[in-house]
């Protein structure tokens, strides 16, 4: 911890970044996203692991694009949305400095995009038990209970989109949810609306979610949505070999195709 | 308010046997936004069309809908019509009742409510297109001709003649390619060169034609009509403009025992020359890396007898700049060398020769003087096997085609063979005769029936030498599959017919795809053979797969007149059915958010960044902009694009959005 | 009205559930499902879960729905037939267990949807609707109801408020007409009382800041960059606004099927982009700061001013569901404070 | 529900299936008269959220249908729509709406009667399977209830 | 130094000499052997032709026996076992159904993680780098390397060597000090499946692969396959008849020219042994070459 700080604070210091993007304490017993604009306020810089938030989502946000340099304290889930944001062309390396932060919760020192490449490739990923059982349940359910299934799990949705602002892949200006004429998505949080916007969502995540569970944490209703995403990252991992978060220039499954995809479906 | 005109055609009675047309267009008739509604016996004819232009005149019709036949076949039909009578063609729309429902289908109601429906959907679909207007793009009139051997130059005379411009760009520092190197031509045995020559020095004679040789393309850019090509021309270490091309250099050069490329390693050049005497340009260049003067620091003899003082060994790589409306690409193929074959030795075997080398061998100006001898020990070899599908027909070395002229240039060897040398005998080991061409079967009888050569069906598994012969070990598969042991002086393979090298780096330079073996890929095999799927890029000659010359040449005309098409207008005019990005106001320019993750799935690199600056200049967003010379408008970047910022006209997200609403709520 | 004082023990409590149920009511009350309190219809009083400081979503669907149909509409070739809503046929509901500020919560929304013009539809719902509300006895770190003229045993917008004496016994205010149209219709379960002290019966809520404080400062701060700082990590989600029992923002949206369509009021939110953004690309609010400063000047100023209110009951939920600790009440503190 | 006769859409690239189709018609092959077609330029184009807004208008079957792998009209657009559509179906699986009713096929110009063939058994599969009530349902108990 | 080691049954009884001068070259080299405990028939020949199960079971019994010893490679030097192990491993870390079918066959978890080394890879690995310190002799002789068919084939699979023209133990050859000669009989067939049942056809092939190597003026074949041995060298009256001439070119196996190199008591190397009498001596002592450093510029004259 004081050698993230240490790290933080030199970075202010030395007017190498104008933010440090971390946490500090928050209501009660939470944390919370912070920004540090200066190194005497680095004292309040925390880490522990309650720090789960993806921040990586603030590099888009104005307080980020607006500075020259831009620090930000990066476990593993982060290091590899600011990969994949990279890979998109959304940020640039030139004024992003990583303060890796291990699974463990160690300092990895500053990262490049090449060392992040690296670390994220060391990190431990994947699921959470429950998510995967919760993933085994439904798979193992039949066609109408499987419907019948995410039909009511999605019914107490709100289409607050939290899920969506919380997202670091969901940066686009305009969601698909908002294009009117046509009107792809319903607005209406109906049983409709909301099945089409998750539908939606899942698909444009597909081999591009890094599976960080922000937007199942930030969801008021606790909708399990981060599945839906994660189970069809871990299938385009499987059948395209590709994966998210790993490589900080271009890669996306769904850009790209081999001649020899396989399917067994197409007549 | 649309105002939509819907025309129901009859196609005389092969809709209207199955459809009820009156019943369709009085349905029509009753759509939101239809003003307008008829069912004619033939729209297609002369008063079907007037029907059509004076209904949108007299209804003041937005669009209209033709319930006919498939688009395919009459669409620029009614788009014409509409165009006569003032309406922007594109507002035309045509619901398929024949090929896809009336042919199709059983009369009945089913048949004529599915007739309804394709008519309602299209009504809502004419209801959201836009006027378009078609896309002019200028065009430069000079093209790029990449590679100077037959193809290349029937192709730049046939372009120059016509009256344009061209540029050629050749590898080697001599035009000619392989044919320059090959001794008589099947199947009239006519001598290769003497046919040739007189053509590559008309190329350097034509005023149109500007011939840069020893050059390679460096990297092209830009879109049909508009390409900027870059051309390294290499180092020749000669200033062109002076020398005389006397020779003098040539043979004055200690350096002499370098392996001739021209003559495939079976004679030697200096450090110094030309790669044959009738080389256009007849302009020498140093081989750097054999040169005394580059490798040890001394030397410079040719420098001292040079005349016209026309040496440079300070002299550096050129990169020019020259901006083409249209390319084709002749860069011909190469064969397999010897050592590709392990059962025939590796190549270790100096007496197993390719079918080039042959060609040397048997042409006058060849390093034997036409004389054929082995290249061990210079006897006249007295037996003689040719094998025929050498690595081609060969799954088992990943050539499974056919290299075409091999055939045809193994019986022309055998012919050429016996007319050298009388008492010997030529084997042919073949898989198949395949001959087909004017004149070709007759040759090939010509090369059994009168110059007695022995054609032995099947193919030769191994080759070893033993006691100064080669023993071919091949089997007879007419003859009860008998293995045949052959004591041979002297074995020619008819190797495969490969890519040329480098072939892949060029097509990725301009863009167009190869295939599996390395060869470029033609637009459509049948009706495009000479296009590429880039437009403005043409081929000719066997970089596309084995040619002989007249296959060659002919492709290289067909390219040379469809350049010619190309540059008969200062304009080019193009369906204007293509993609595009949105546009909205400050401070966000477009809902494009840069990612461009559709950039990789265009195949026509048609999507490019473009930089949105304020006015000091700085960066505030990149986004994808398509260039609409090179989009092909195949829609792939819309579905792509997830904050749908992509459209594309003709089929844009409202109206097929449109279409499968109005097609299910009836 | 005069608050008439009543006692109902908790057994009785439980018979007058059932009753209004059987009377053709709809009976709502915080229900917890795989661990989220939220209001649900209740058959009886088991059903309910009486611990939770507060359901994650507010009341205010019972009257304001997140998805309202406004009307049916039919497309013909050459007009547009409408079919109202049936406002009559709205049932009777119930909203029991409901805390303090949830009831004070219906008072500006109500301002909302009925000051100039009134809505029919909400009008029409917020009539039928009965608020039966329990005193807090627990608070937590999210509760702020005392800093915005409320309280845990507040008796504001409740027609009803039950205020637990024992484990058994319940103090109950009869506060309106509704109210005590269910003491006449129920008479028998209800024994008199004397007017009870509730303060040593409720939660003890700290005043943070006051409304004369917060007013004062809102008049000079519109142009501050205190906006920025606080909004620095909102993430722009609608979260805050959907929970919250006084927003009433939202957008109107048809949809079609061939030629039957409908029109639906949504839920919508001034923290999206979206929610102000013109058709000419030009958005009034186009940083989050600037939204986050509608929201509090929203609440804080403009209703006070226009509907003598607070468009805030210091429930806290919004805090409570923000995914990035966006605290209201720490942040007005810090504008009273500034 | 044998007088049951399902809606078929079918979305199609203009170059191999739509031509399929139309040899179809010119070689007089009968196929059912359940089928409506949507023209794309290439399968590339086709988004998937059209699929679900063909069984939300109504559809109780869908046919996607393009060039084969390798006859690409624009070279490679079937095989990002082969990705696409691959995980897609993956999605569906898991969702629970029924890929049954969703037929992928290649269809080349020259394959008039395997047009009509794929037609004829998605819409006697279609039949076996029922209406789509499910989906047509949820799209639509907000709208006309 | 411990290597796994699959004697297979040529090695326990035909071609004993083999298995003598594999161990006795590695004794002298300081390398431990170790016998896979329990290993049982390979099943080459006659298994993959009768039943698929069968012919990949046999083998992976041996591996999954070598991989719960704790080897991590294995030598086998008998060219068909080496050919029917390393199919196997390929075959069943290509088939997951097959391989979950094989190790319930063979009860046991075969886990694919062994290296197979044939003779000549072992000798590549751990004895080509100790020769110059141990050889006390140059064979200097003229041999004819004879690869056969099983060692480099199918190339596809076992990836070692060049199908056609192999070149690997004419590297070792010629670091022994020997004349390797260029022939092209190095992977023509010699019979061997028609030892037993067609001596003919083997008087025939294998005939003329002796024929063309004495011809050329090979002293000795060189082999590393028993089948190759057992036949070269056992079916001479056969294929003297063929040739019409007698001819007595001895063959030995590889490991026991490096057996002679490294002087190594003949009869310990099992040369004894031959049908063919193995005459080959008077080798020339081995002198450890001094490194020279060449200097290669030469001006060229003008």
């Amino acid at each position: 911890m004081e050698e993230i700080k240490k790290i933080a604070r030199e970075l202010l210091a030395e007017n190498k970044v104008q933010v440090v993007l971390g946490f500090e304490k928050g209501t009660a017993n939470k944390v919370r996203p912070a920004f540090f604009t200066k190194a005497e306020d680095i004292d309040k810089l925390i880490y522990n692991e309650a720090c789960i938030h993806n921040i990586a989502l603030y590099l888009k946000k104005d307080t980020c694009q607006h500075a020259k340099g831009v620090a930000i304290t990066a476990t593993p889930n982060v290091v590899r949305s600011i990969l994949q944001l990279s890979a998109e062309n959304q940020i640039t390396e030139e004024k992003i400095h990583i303060i890796g932060i291990t699974h463990e919760g160690k300092c990895a020192g500053i990262l490049d995009f090449k060392a992040a490449e690296e670390f994220s490739k060391t990190q431990p990923k994947g699921l959470k038990p429950e998510d995967k059982a919760l993933i085994e349940k439904i798979q193992a359910m039949s066609l109408e209970e499987r419907f019948d299934y995410w039909v009511e799990a999605f019914s107490p949705c709100i289409k607050c989109y939290a899920c969506r602002a919380s997202c670091p892949m969901c940066y686009c200006g305009k969601c698909n949810v908002e294009t009117n004429n046509p009107q792809w998505i319903p607005v209406a949080s109906h049983k409709y609306g909301n099945v089409e916007w998750h539908m939606m969502r899942a698909m444009h995540l597909a081999g591009r979610c890094i599976n960080c569970g922000e937007c199942n944490r930030s969801c008021p209703v606790d909708i399990p949505l981060n599945i839906l995403s994660y189970m069809l990252s871990d299938f385009v991992l499987d059948e395209f070999d590709s994966e998210a978060g790993l490589n900080s220039v271009f890669t996306s499954a769904l850009s790209a195709y081999t001649v020899v995809d396989k399917e067994n479906f197409i007549k | 308010m649309a105002r939509i005109g819907v025309f129901i055609c009859h196609c005389g009675e092969n809709i209207s046997a199955t459809v009820d047309c009156p019943k369709v267009s009085e349905v029509a008739a009753k759509f939101p936004g239809v003003a307008y509604s008829v069912d004619y016996k033939y729209m297609c004819s002369d008063p079907g069309q007037s029907l059509v232009v004076n209904a949108i005149k007299e209804h003041k019709l937005t669009g209209i809908v033709v319930s006919a036949c498939s688009p395919r076949m009459h669409e620029p039909t009614f788009r014409r019509a509409c165009a006569e009578a003032g309406l922007n063609p594109y507002l035309c729309e045509m619901a398929n009742i024949r090929e896809h429902c009336s042919w199709v289908h059983e009369k009945g109601d089913r048949t004529d409510q599915k007739a309804i429906d394709v008519v309602r959907m299209m009504v809502e679909k004419v209801k959201r297109n836009n006027a378009l207007m078609s896309i002019k793009v200028p065009v430069t009139k000079t093209a790029l001709v990449i590679g100077g051997g037959v193809a290349g130059i029937q192709a730049a005379l046939d372009i120059a003649n016509a009256g344009h411009k061209v540029v050629m760009v050749e590898r080697e520092p001599s035009i000619g390619g392989h044919m320059s190197q090959l001794s008589e031509t099947f199947p009239t045995l006519d001598c290769s060169q003497c046919i040739l020559t007189p053509r590559m020095v008309e190329v350097a004679q034509n005023p149109n034609i500007t011939l840069y040789t020893y050059a390679e393309v460096e990297s092209v850019e830009g879109f049909v009509g508009n390409f900027n090509v870059k051309i390294r021309k290499k180092a020749k270490s000669i200033d062109e403009t002076l020398c005389n091309g006397c020779g003098m250099c040539t043979t004055k050069c200690p350096q002499k025992k370098i392996p001739n490329e021209f003559e495939l390693g079976m004679g030697n050049r200096p450090a110094i020359y030309v790669p044959f005497p009738q080389a256009v340009p007849n302009v020498p260049v140093i081989d750097r890396l054999n040169c005394t003067y580059y490798k040890n620091g001394k030397c410079k003899i040719c420098e001292k007898f040079c005349q016209p003082k026309a040496i440079r060994f300070d002299q550096e790589d050129e990169i020019i700049e020259v901006a083409v409306g249209a390319i084709s690409i002749c860069t011909g193929f190469d064969v397999k060398k010897t050592d590709f074959f392990p059962e025939y030795g590796y190549g270790k075997h100096k007496d197993i020769i390719d079918g080039l080398q042959f060609e040397r061998m048997a042409s006058a100006s060849g390093p034997t003087l036409g004389a054929i001898r082995r290249p061990s020990d210079g006897a006249e070899p007295k037996k003689i096997v040719f094998v025929a599908c050498a690595g081609s027909r060969d799954p088992a070395k990943g050539i499974e085609y056919c290299s075409k002229i091999c055939c045809m240039y193994t019986a022309k060897h055998a012919i050429l063979y016996k007319h050298k040398v009388h008492d010997g005998t030529a084997y042919i080991f073949y898989m198949d005769i395949r001959a087909a061409g004017k004149n070709y079967d007759e040759f090939t009888r010509r090369a059994i029936e009168e110059d007695n050569a022995q054609y032995i069906r099947g193919r030769v598994s191994s080759i070893y030498e033993r006691d100064g012969k080669l023993i071919v070990i091949g089997t007879d598969t007419l003859m009860n599959h008998e293995t045949v042991e052959i004591e041979a002086d002297m074995v020619v393979l008819a190797t495969a017919g490969v890519a040329n090298q480098g072939a892949e780096e060029l097509a990725q330079k301009l863009h167009v795809s190869y295939d599996q073996h390395r060869f470029f890929s033609e637009a459509h095999p049948k009706l495009k053979p000479v296009e590429t799927n880039t437009a403005g890029i043409y081929l000719a000659g066997a970089c596309q797969s084995p040619k002989d010359i007249p296959e060659s040449v002919a492709a290289a005309s067909g390219v040379a007149g469809k350049i010619s098409c190309l540059f008969s207008s200062s304009e080019l005019t193009r369906e204007p059915l293509i993609a595009f990005v949105d546009r909205i106001a400050a401070p966000d320019y477009s809902s494009c958010t840069g990612c461009f993750l559709c950039q990789p799935v265009c195949p026509y690199n048609a999507i490019e960044k473009e930089d949105i600056k304020d006015r000091a200049g700085n960066l505030i967003k990149s986004l994808a902009y398509i260039n609409p010379g090179l989009c092909q408008g195949c829609g792939t970047c819309v579905a792509i694009c997830k904050s749908k910022s992509i459209d594309i006209d003709g089929y844009t997200n409202q109206q097929m959005y449109s279409e499968v609403d109005a097609l299910l709520n009836s | 009205m005069e608050i008439i004082n009543k006692i109902l023990d908790k057994s009785s409590l439980t018979v007058l559930v059932e009753k209004l149920n059987a009377s053709g009511k709809e009976v709502y009350a915080p229900v917890n499902k795989k661990g989220i309190t939220e209001f649900e219809k209740v058959a009886n009083l088991q059903e309910m879960d009486f611990d939770c400081i507060a359901t994650k979503q507010s009341a205010k669907s019972l009257v304001f729905p997140k998805v309202e149909k406004l009307m049916n509409f039919e497309k013909t070739f050459d007009d547009v037939i409408v079919k109202n809503v049936d406002i009559t046929a709205f049932p009777e509901v119930i909203a029991f267990g409901t805390r303090p500020c949830d009831a004070a919560g219906f008072i500006p929304l109500d301002a909302i949807f009925t000051t100039d013009n009134v809505d029919e539809i909400f009008k029409a719902r917020m009539d039928k609707l009965t608020i039966i509300s329990i005193s807090c006895k627990k608070a937590d770190d999210f509760c702020f109801c005392t800093s915005v003229n409320g309280g845990p045993g507040n008796t504001s917008g409740s027609d009803i408020l039950l205020t637990e004496m024992s484990p058994n016994e319940y103090y109950a205010e009869i506060i309106t007409e509704k109210g005590k149209s269910i003491l006449d219709a129920n008479a028998a379960l209800f024994k008199d009382s004397a007017v009870v002290d509730k303060t040593p019966l409720v939660a003890k809520i700290e005043q943070q800041f006051t409304e004369e404080v917060i007013n004062e400062k809102l008049k000079t701060l519109f142009e501050s960059d205190i906006w920025d700082t606080q909004a620095m990590r909102c993430v722009g989600c609608g979260a805050c606004a959907f929970v919250c029992p006084a927003c009433g923002c939202f957008d109107i949206q048809d949809e079609t099927k061939g030629k039957d369509g409908v029109r639906h009021r949504c839920w919508d939110s001034c923290g999206f982009k979206l929610f102000t953004l013109h058709t000419s690309g030009h958005n009034p609010r186009e940083k989050q700061a600037q939204r986050w400063r509608q929201r509090i000047y929203h609440k804080f100023s403009y209703q006070p001013e226009q509907q003598k209110q607070f468009g805030c009951v210091g429930c806290g939920r919004c805090s409570r569901a923000c995914p990035s600790d966006m605290n209201i009440a720490e942040h007005l503190t810090q504008i009273a404070k500034g | 529900m044998s007088e049951f006769q399902p809606k078929i859409v079918a979305f199609v690239c203009n170059w191999c299936t739509y031509a399929g189709a139309d040899l179809t018609g010119t070689s007089r092959i009968k196929y059912s008269p359940n089928v409506r077609i949507v023209r794309f330029p290439c399968t590339g184009r086709i988004d998937y959220m059209l699929l679900t807004k063909a069984f939300a208008s109504g559809a109780d079957g869908i046919i996607v249908s393009g060039c084969h792998p390798n006859d690409c009209h624009y070279t490679s657009g079937n095989f990002y729509a082969r990705r696409r559509w691959i995980v897609f179906k993956k999605l569906c699986d898991f969702m629970g709406i029924d890929t049954r009713r969703i037929v992928f096929s290649w269809v080349s110009a020259a394959e008039g009667s395997k047009w009509a063939d794929i037609v004829n058994t998605t819409n006697e599969e279609i039949i076996k399977l029922g209406p789509y009530d499910s989906y047509h349902k949820l799209s639509t108990q907000d709208i006309l209830e | 130094m411990k290597l796994g080691f699959y004697p297979g049954c040529s090695l326990e009884g035909a071609s004993r000499e083999y298995n003598e001068s594999v161990q006795a070259v590695a004794e002298k080299l300081g390398i431990e052997l170790v016998s896979i405990p329990d290993w049982n028939c390979c099943g080459a020949t006659a298994a993959h032709n009768l039943d698929k199960e069968l012919s990949l079971s046999l083998p992976a019994r041996n591996l999954a026996l070598a991989e719960e010893a704790g080897l991590t490679e294995l030598v086998v030097p008998c060219a068909a076992c080496y050919s029917r192990f390393t199919v196997t491993q390929h075959e069943l870390l290509h088939d997951n159904a097959m391989h979950k079918k094989v190790n319930e066959i063979i009860g046991k978890e075969y886990k694919g993680t062994l290296r197979i080394l044939n003779v000549i890879q072992f000798i590549e690995e751990y004895i080509i780098d100790k020769l110059e310190d141990n050889m006390k002799f140059e064979i200097n002789k003229k041999v004819a390397c004879y690869y056969g068919c099983l060692l480099v084939r199918p190339n596809k699979i076992l990836n070692f060597d060049r199908t056609e023209d192999p070149q690997t133990m004419d590297v070792v050859m010629k670091k022994l000090g020997a004349d390797s000669i260029d022939w092209a009989f190095k992977t023509e067939c010699c019979g061997a499946g028609f030892s037993v049942s067609f001596t003919e056809a083997v008087g025939r092939l294998s005939g003329k692969i002796i024929e063309d190597a004495s011809h050329r003026g090979a002293e000795a074949l060189v082999v590393a396959c028993p089948m190759c041995h057992s036949n070269l060298d056992m079916r001479r009256p056969a294929m003297d008849k063929y040739n019409g001439k007698k001819i007595d070119t001895p063959v030995i196996y590889i490991t026991q020219a490096i057996g002679l190199a490294l002087g190594i008591d003949r009869k310990k190397l099992g040369l004894n042994r031959h049908f063919v009498p193995v005459k080959l001596d008077n080798f020339k002592p081995y002198v450890k070459k001094e490194v020279v450093v060449e200097n290669t510029q030469i001006m060229e004259e003008i």
